[in-house]
């Protein structure tokens, strides 16, 4: 009777990646180094794990055949045990020797996807301010002097950098198949870093609830070749009008507006916050800084 | 406020449904007790007690309560969430609802279910005659009572919190939520928290002064350990949480600009104080369980707790590490490696005494005979689900692979794989274990039993899906998916399982009625032949727990002398002084309740009125003379001989 | 259950006693925790001043110093009143206590016109997130006094009523407890808010 | 009248007296560390506490003082856990 307990986990297990379509899970088919970093100590951890687990398992499977009642004698009297130094040594060495070993993975690799991806030479990384508000993305590009809202596309061969920041509620932006989630806040600046190293269009969206129109508040990120890249920009600064403050704001008061397009961005009326601990300086330095950046790159 | 928005969440049909059900409920109640004359006898016998097990009891009574409204709560989120782009609930409806499912299960559910099982043991387990401080554990209940009553109120006059049961900023604050819904939430939790921290105070002094003589702290039963370091947990976190709900009130409702976007607040510094009291909050819940489990694995395996020593160890670690861990929740907040690296360490450091206490409980069955009985069943199956939730939780201490999991369904998952199997099957074993003891008759095996497996399957095929869906990108929280998604099957999968758990909690309520009209009533006191001193006074137990306290020599002492052949409770009676019933606590609560409410809608006459009158409460107390009674040794031969029967 | 133990002094002498004065040292325990979130949200939120003046800008020492001798004072007279009580001595403790409870009243009068004084300037609680912290962490300090007063009036009421006995000793050590430990909180507003703000 | 000065308590308060003269000496010198200042203010503030806990308040007077004792340790050291961490995570750790 207590056994098919202990199999319930696996048969569901089971059942469910059936029921998925055996397609593979979004997180285990990363479309850039970050993700892939990601997917594959992901992996490791649950191997570890499942090691763990059948260890508990066939050990509680072994006391409950060998010791229940019905298979004693019924004047059978269990003896007193008051422990054991030597098992207690080991059960503690062992998880902490595992603990050790985990500890050091989860701080090679955080470290790693906190830093600009490997194997782009010198390139610069672009740098993309991502922005939320009640329940939109808005996404600047200042190198380029464009903005976009709903929709980010990047170039395949040069490292992004997105810096996060948000006009309300705390938001975490989020594109599974290309690096890990981040928080975007009011008082201050987050940084993800990543690269899209196949083309494809990727679902991001923000994972961190926000209110009323959270389910909804997705993008897409498209990841296409620098030429097609260099074409939309383009072709965004020939076409689309510029992003005025007023529209702007008009812009953060509506809840859903699709995707949009503007030939220029809010960072130069709008200036990012500061990124963090530079709280106490007086603001002016910074805001100046962050003025130049935005200013410049909008040429 | 005017009254149309006062009473605007009527608006709503299923709210308007919810609330005419919760006052024909209340009337039914009102009418029943009236027609059966039952006034007199409630006022006197519950809502006055002092009485540590009646206490418990109606923490019970409550918790059972709640955990149908949170279950209903759940049951609507999975059935909405079954099909895609389901029409059932709106965003807002949602909204509301996951925020009180949250409250709701882990404040006035588990909270509850574990403070009231202390109440009814612990006592009993040390030998004692009451709590330290009897009056004081009444304030602490009706505390608790008026919190969750306001809680439920929200739900019918002003609105319901609706972000979420973390209440993060700016979003909980009035910017982008200015409805009274997050006032109830900061005033509901702030009431039931004072009484909590005040159960706190009173378990810590009670398990140290009260021990019968000879019980050494190493000598105590494990659940009466587990009650202690639980207790010292909660004196020492729900203090941040107070703070942590006075700045809310303070940004909410007097403009002060703690987590405020402008004038330098920092929106996260609520969300860091949350989790200081949050962390440690999950380890309250769990660590009586463990406890429960450790006295109901040691009685049918019919051996004695292997490796007690270490056992107690483990949970004073993990009591100590339970407050340096917090910051895991917000891994993705921007920290460096370094901040990150630390708390994931200490977060996985817990992993280290928790996989102790497993392996004793495995080997305590090791040349064991093992019964299974209803609680043993909820005892045994919480070892293979929890260490899922275990393993689980390991890896979300990885900050990187956090990343990932962060905000998913994967998170959603591991908590309910954690909190289920640690506290709900943990408070389930330990209510069919003592059920018993506090009302002399068992509850039936075959429904308990069945209500198990059908709790137990059904919590499996809910949650194991939602794993699975959180590797696949589905943040949690969301109240629709689009079909092209592809997670609508495993949803489905998922709200089919929640029918099962709602169809096993039924049976286990159908069973106290059941029990009630046919088990056959206890006579010996101690039914399942177990091993803590509790079983060594009759069932139901005398008001006065032990005619004559007990002397302790060693750990499981009742369990020796039964082997043995010795009472360990015979001796001469003397007449026993015992507290006095008071209402004061009731109505305290009462007043108390006026005032957080009058405060919900910064009608400030009305909180000074009742803000007053909570200090005159204070002022009655402190001049009150109240010398408690005493029962004459003629009644202790009379109770004694009627409760202990042919014996 | 009530033992009498005739050797400990009077505020100890019942069971009852011993455990309602262990349990309130748990109970200051549980309000060292809620002072250290107060303190950590002030500093935290020290520098983040917005448009508001900063610390350095708003102190002034003379006020502080002077809260800061009453409370010790206070704080010394309580223990002698204790001590008093412990030798028998009603009269010179009911005067200890009283003195105690006066320079409470002091010691909230200066800090009632500090916080005047930050108004007057245009500084109240809303005006940054500093200016929150600061008066939230100083407020619940002052309000601590406050209830201070009013539970140790009650107390020298009761012991005026009814003399020194095991109920009203115990009362009064309980309450001696508490002023000391708001003394201690005192120290350490007046070293890590006020000093190390002037720094 | 002698005997309702008894020395532990008029030598407590003298200390407390000077303890708080140490303190202000921080902001009595100009140029001093703040490091340094920050240690002179962590020392004299504890050690206030401690005056008043043992001298004052009589922390161990009775059997019970061991566990008073682990009480207010392990109070204080989650105080200081909670004011450390904080600072790390929402001040320091970025």
């Amino acid at each position: 009777m207590k056994k098919k307990v202990l199999i319930l986990p696996f048969v569901m297990a089971f059942l469910t990646l059936v029921l998925s379509g055996c397609q593979p899970l979004m997180i285990f088919d990363p479309k850039g180094p970050n993700a892939r970093t990601l997917s594959n100590t992901i992996i490791m951890s649950i191997i570890v794990m499942l090691v763990i687990l059948l260890v508990v398992y066939v050990l509680l499977i072994n006391m409950l055949s060998k010791y229940r009642a019905s298979k004693q004698a019924p004047d059978y009297e269990p003896p007193h045990e008051e422990g054991s130094k030597v098992l207690e040594v080991v059960w503690t060495v062992i998880p902490i020797l595992i603990v050790t070993a985990l500890a050091i993975v989860t701080v090679f690799t955080t470290s790693k996807v906190e830093k600009k991806p490997e194997g782009y030479g010198n390139k610069e990384p672009l740098v993309i301010y991502a922005s939320s508000s009640n329940w939109k993305w808005h996404f600047s590009y200042p190198e380029q002097g464009v903005e976009t809202v709903n929709y980010v596309n990047i170039p395949t061969d040069r490292p992004i950098e997105f810096r996060l920041y948000s006009f309300g509620p705390i938001t975490s932006f989020w594109i599974p198949q290309l690096a890990g989630q981040k928080y975007a806040m009011s008082d201050m600046l987050t940084k993800i870093h990543l690269a899209a190293d196949q083309e494809g269009s990727y679902m991001g969206r923000n994972s961190n609830f926000s209110g009323e129109g959270f389910a909804q508040m997705e993008f897409e990120a498209q990841a296409m070749s620098q030429k097609d890249f260099d074409e939309w920009i383009k072709d965004v600064k020939a076409k689309e009008p510029k992003l005025t403050e007023k529209e702007f704001d008009k812009l953060l008061k509506t809840s859903f507006v699709g995707r949009k397009s503007y030939s220029s961005t809010h960072l130069t009326f709008r200036p990012a916050p500061m990124e963090h601990g530079k709280h106490g300086k007086h603001d002016m330095e910074n805001m100046k800084d962050k003025d130049m950046e935005g200013m410049d790159m909008s040429h | 406020m005017s009254f149309d928005e006062l009473f605007a969440p009527m608006k709503e049909p299923m709210i308007l449904a919810a609330g005419i059900s919760i006052i024909v409920g209340a009337i039914a109640v009102v009418a029943g007790l009236t027609y059966f004359k039952k006034w007199g006898w409630l006022y006197k016998n519950w809502l006055t007690t002092v009485d540590h097990k009646k206490i418990g009891v109606m923490y019970v009574f409550v918790a059972l309560i709640m955990l149908f409204r949170g279950g209903i709560d759940a049951l609507l989120m999975r059935a909405q969430t079954a099909i895609p782009e389901n029409g059932l609930l709106n965003s807002e409806h949602y909204n509301e609802i996951f925020t009180t499912h949250g409250l709701i299960m882990i404040l006035f559910m588990a909270m509850p279910f574990i403070i009231g099982l202390m109440n009814i043991v612990v006592p009993l387990q040390i030998g004692a005659r009451d709590v330290a401080f009897p009056r004081l554990n009444a304030l602490s209940f009706w505390l608790f009572a008026a919190g969750a009553g306001l809680l439920n109120v929200s739900f019918v006059i002003g609105g319901s919190p609706n972000a979420g049961w973390t209440a993060y900023f700016p979003l909980a604050g009035t910017e982008f939520n200015p409805g009274v819904g997050n006032n109830y939430y900061a005033w509901a939790l702030q009431i039931s928290g004072i009484g909590t921290l005040m159960t706190g105070i009173n378990f810590i002094t009670t398990i140290f002064k009260m021990r019968a003589p000879g019980m050494k702290l190493m000598k105590m039963p494990m659940f009466t350990w587990s009650a202690l370091i639980t207790n010292v947990i909660i004196t020492f976190a729900f203090p941040v949480l107070t703070v942590a709900l006075a700045l809310m009130t303070l940004d909410r409702q007097f403009g002060t600009k703690f987590f405020a976007m402008q004038d330098g607040g920092m929106d996260m510094m609520w969300a860091n104080l949350f989790w200081v009291w949050g962390h440690p909050e999950v380890y309250i819940v769990i660590l009586p369980a463990f406890g429960i489990y450790s006295e109901i694995i040691a009685t049918f395996a019919r051996k004695n707790l292997y490796g007690y020593k270490s056992m107690v160890m483990s949970m004073v670690i993990i009591s100590l590490l339970s407050f340096m861990v917090w910051a895991h929740h917000f891994y993705t907040m921007g920290h460096g490696v370094m901040v990150n690296g630390v708390f994931s360490t200490t977060t996985m450091l817990i992993a280290v005494p928790t996989g102790v206490k497993i392996f004793n409980w495995l080997l305590t069955m090791r040349h064991g005979k093992i019964q299974f009985t209803t609680p043993m069943l909820y005892a045994l199956a919480f070892i293979p689900i929890f260490t899922i939730g275990g393993v689980t939780g390991v890896m979300l201490a990885m900050a990187s692979a956090d990343y990932q999991y962060h905000n998913t369904m994967f998170l959603v998952a591991h908590f309910h794989y954690v909190l289920i199997p640690g506290v709900v099957f943990g408070v389930l074993a330990g209510y069919h274990y003592w059920w018993p003891k506090i009302f002399g008759f068992r509850l039936n095996e075959k429904l308990g039993k069945s209500a198990f497996w059908f709790i137990i399957l059904g919590f499996n095929i809910a949650f194991f899906p939602l794993f699975i869906l959180g590797l696949d990108g589905y943040a949690r929280r969301m109240y629709t998916y689009s079909a092209d998604t592809g997670y609508g099957p495993l949803n489905m999968v998922s709200f089919l399982g929640a029918l099962m758990m709602g169809v096993g909690f039924i049976l286990l309520c159908y069973n106290i009625y059941y029990s009630f009209r046919h088990s056959p009533r206890e006579t010996t006191g101690d039914p399942w032949d177990a091993r803590s001193l509790e079983w060594a006074t009759h069932s139901p137990v005398p008001e006065y727990n032990f005619a004559v306290v007990p002397k302790i020599n060693q750990l499981d002492e009742y369990w020796f002398a039964k082997k043995e052949g010795r009472d360990i409770t015979a001796g001469e009676y003397e007449r026993i002084h015992m507290p006095n019933n008071s209402s004061a606590p009731m109505w305290m609560a009462g007043v108390m309740f006026l005032f957080a409410f009058f405060f919900v809608f910064s009608v400030w006459a009305g909180v000074i009125v009742f803000g007053l009158a909570t200090l005159g409460f204070l002022a009655y107390r402190s001049f009150e003379k109240d010398d408690g009674h005493y029962i004459e040794v003629a009644e202790i031969v009379e109770t004694e001989r009627r409760l202990g029967g042919e014996q | 259950m009530s033992k009498e133990n005739t050797s400990a002094p009077l505020e100890y002498r019942t069971h009852e006693n011993e455990m309602k004065i262990f349990g309130f040292w748990v109970f200051l325990g549980a309000e060292i925790v809620l002072f250290a979130t107060l303190f950590s949200v002030y500093f935290a939120l020290a520098d983040r001043t917005g448009t508001g003046p900063t610390g350095k800008e708003i102190f002034e020492m003379p006020p502080v110093l002077i809260e800061t001798f009453v409370l010790l004072t206070s704080s010394f007279l309580i223990g002698l009143g204790v001590h008093a009580m412990r030798i028998g001595r009603k009269k010179a403790m009911m005067v200890f206590y009283i003195i105690t409870l006066l320079l409470g009243l002091v010691f909230l009068g200066v800090e009632i016109n500090e916080f005047l004084t930050y108004i007057h300037d245009g500084a109240t609680i809303t005006t940054s997130a500093f200016m929150s912290a600061l008066m939230t962490l100083l407020g619940t300090h002052g309000a601590h006094v406050t209830f201070g007063f009013l539970w140790g009036s009650a107390i020298l009421i009761q012991i005026k009523r009814h003399g020194l006995n095991a109920k009203t000793a115990n009362k009064a050590f309980i309450f001696s407890l508490y002023w000391h430990f708001l003394d201690v909180v005192w120290i350490f507003i007046f070293s890590f808010v006020y000093l190390k703000g002037v720094l | 009248m002698k005997e309702l000065f008894p020395k532990e308590h008029v030598l407590g308060f003298v200390g407390s007296l000077l303890l708080t003269l140490a303190a202000l000496t921080v902001i009595m010198f100009k140029g001093m560390s703040n490091g340094l200042a920050m240690t002179i203010l962590l020392i004299t503030a504890a050690a206030q506490a401690l005056v008043q806990l043992i001298l004052f308040m009589h922390i161990g007077e009775t059997d019970d003082k061991k566990s008073l004792y682990v009480t207010i340790i392990y109070a204080v050291v989650v105080g200081l856990i909670t004011v450390f961490g904080t600072l790390l995570a929402m001040v320091w750790g970025y």
